[in-house]
């Protein structure tokens, strides 16, 4: 506790002067200094950098002492670790020994070999999380949709959908499944086969009689039209008044009326 | 960039991101009431004149200013999402057909001749597309209204008589192909936009 | 009007109101292919140069091209709204930059490099906003998933591929700059709605 220096300390930005030893530090200041942090590593490249350090030489056994120091303090005033805290301490703490170990025969023969410095899987560590804290700041200053801007999205007036296309041949797929059905139901619906042309003069006819309520019977016959066209149009005539849809009437003068009925 | 094209762009910004009606009191505050409501009237007008041969354009509603997109491209926006062209039910198609082969009809002669009830939603529905009309009444109890297709139907399927439908099958040909019992299973499974 | 004109116009409209990113071949579509992808792309540029001082702008992102509201004017927005769009927690963007540019990697791999447990919040966090995927399993005991970013997170980001983000820093050299302390400072201070 009393190993703490506090000028490494900074507490709402505000960096802690140097205090008497006697002086209670709230446990809250420490936790807030802690969660300042995203781990031990976060916590390692912030000592090393407050003191202007190289990350590649790294004094092993100062920044060991400093990181043991914090820890203990934590420990001490019982605030909750998160266990990577201690590992790393008791990482730093192996490394530092191995430095300060004499070298036997055997390890120097190993070291020079292939060169080992017990900090380098360390310094491989601390450079690849320094790496990606940095892009992940670089990376925050990208403009980010919703955050920095806003997609376009202009208003379309309200409008009906486009309505269903069909073609001529839709009505006869309609009418093959229809007939089928009604077979394999076997229904008395016997859809008689009929000239088309009568049942289009007969919509005809209505359709001036729907205009005209009354008609005299000649004039529903265009008589430009030539003789085939005069036989439907009278069968639709005929057709008509046999269904109940309109009325032939004769009236006092024998003239023929037809009335939509 | 002058103050007056800086305010503008905002102003754009800001119209053009929301999506809803932005009133002057709003862009009044959001540059702290700093811009008269004289001088947003003039941007608000500038801007309009500015989107004139655009896509867009910017109109003035009850409550406020919005962008909206010229409704001569509407077709165009809906083919983005319409990658699968609507379709009529097979009760739409077939009411349709009853009507187009054996006009003048009434609903009971369909009900006999589909076999089902008619829903008034189908009828409805190829009235409001302008391809049926009553044409006359039937001499029965009720006067049951007579339907019949319009000259729109003959245009919309590109024919000039009803005589160029295609021409009735006949059932025993039909009845014994396999083509056609084909066709109805694909009619029947297709998804159906308007349902019975 | 000309056609070109016209087009330009069509195209406007849709890339404005589309609601979505919208690629060639959807714009292709829309003219039924009547309109050359090398036509499109001329059209496009040109109405990026348009916007060129407006408030929005014509993007090309990963999966096509989209108009924004540019981040200059977002302050002004906020304000229309009255709202402070959420920043994400270090943790999230930490978690982040190890997916974007290390991927694919596991949730061990993001682990080791930060040194902590992760926290499934932050993954599910990026899973939400659709920006990350498991695009495989390692050949490992337990055959952990393999994490990747996705195509709307560069469209979020505004960018077309991942060579286009930020180039990752060469620790080596820069360490002891004072620059980069500051902006880990800067970043400590920031406002962070999203936490773990």
């Amino acid at each position: 506790m009393q190993q703490i220096t506090t000028s490494n300390v900074t507490i709402n930005q505000e960096p802690m002067v140097e205090l008497p030893h006697d002086l209670y530090i709230p446990p809250d200041a420490l936790r807030v200094f802690l969660e300042m942090f995203e781990g031990p590593l976060d916590l390692l490249l912030y000592l090393i950098r407050k003191q202007n350090l190289d990350i590649l030489q790294i004094p092993i056994a100062k920044i060991t002492n400093q990181y043991v120091t914090y820890i203990q303090a934590m420990q001490t005033l019982n605030i909750e670790l998160a266990s990577e805290y201690l590992l790393m301490a008791a990482v730093l703490l192996e490394i530092k020994s191995r430095i300060l170990l004499p070298r036997t025969p055997s390890t120097l023969d190993a070291d020079s070999n292939d060169e080992h410095d017990p900090r380098q899987e360390l310094i491989n560590r601390l450079i690849e999380y320094e790496k990606i804290k940095q892009a992940s700041i670089n990376l925050n200053s990208v403009p980010q949709a919703l955050r920095d801007y806003l997609w376009i999205d202009v208003m379309v007036e309200e409008s009906q959908p486009e309505p269903p296309k069909i073609q001529p041949n839709d009505l006869q797929k309609a009418w093959h499944t229809l007939l089928l059905r009604s077979i394999k139901a076997q229904t008395e619906h016997h859809i008689k086969k009929q000239e088309l042309s009568i049942r289009e003069h007969m919509t005809n006819i209505l359709r001036i009689l729907k205009e005209a309520k009354s008609k005299c019977f000649y004039d529903l016959f265009d008589v430009t039209q030539g003789i085939s066209y005069l036989i439907v149009n009278f069968i639709a005539v005929l057709e008509l008044g046999k269904e109940g849809m309109i009325s032939i009437l004769l009236d006092d003068d024998k003239n023929i009326w037809v009335n939509l009925a | 960039m002058s103050n007056f094209s800086y305010i503008k762009q905002v102003i754009e910004a800001c119209l053009l991101s929301a999506n809803d009606i932005i009133d002057l009191e709003q862009l009044h505050h959001i540059f702290d009431g700093q811009v008269s409501y004289e001088s947003l009237r003039d941007i608000i007008e500038e801007i309009k004149n500015d989107y004139q041969f655009k896509g867009i354009e910017l109109i003035k509603v009850a409550s406020g200013y919005r962008f909206r997109s010229k409704p001569e491209f509407q077709s165009y926006i809906n083919k983005l999402y319409n990658t699968k062209p609507a379709r009529y039910s097979r009760a739409v198609m077939e009411t349709l057909s009853i009507i187009a082969y054996r006009q003048p009809v009434t609903r009971g002669d369909i009900e006999s001749i589909r076999g089902v009830t008619i829903n008034s939603n189908i009828v409805q529905t190829l009235f409001d597309r302008g391809w049926i009309e009553v044409i006359g009444h039937k001499q029965l109890p009720g006067k049951p209204e007579l339907l019949a297709t319009t000259n729109k139907f003959l245009d919309d399927l590109g024919l000039e008589t009803l005589e160029q439908l295609p021409p009735l099958p006949n059932i025993e040909d039909s009845f014994s192909s396999q083509k056609e019992q084909d066709l109805i299973e694909e009619y029947d499974t297709q998804k159906e936009l308007n349902n019975e």
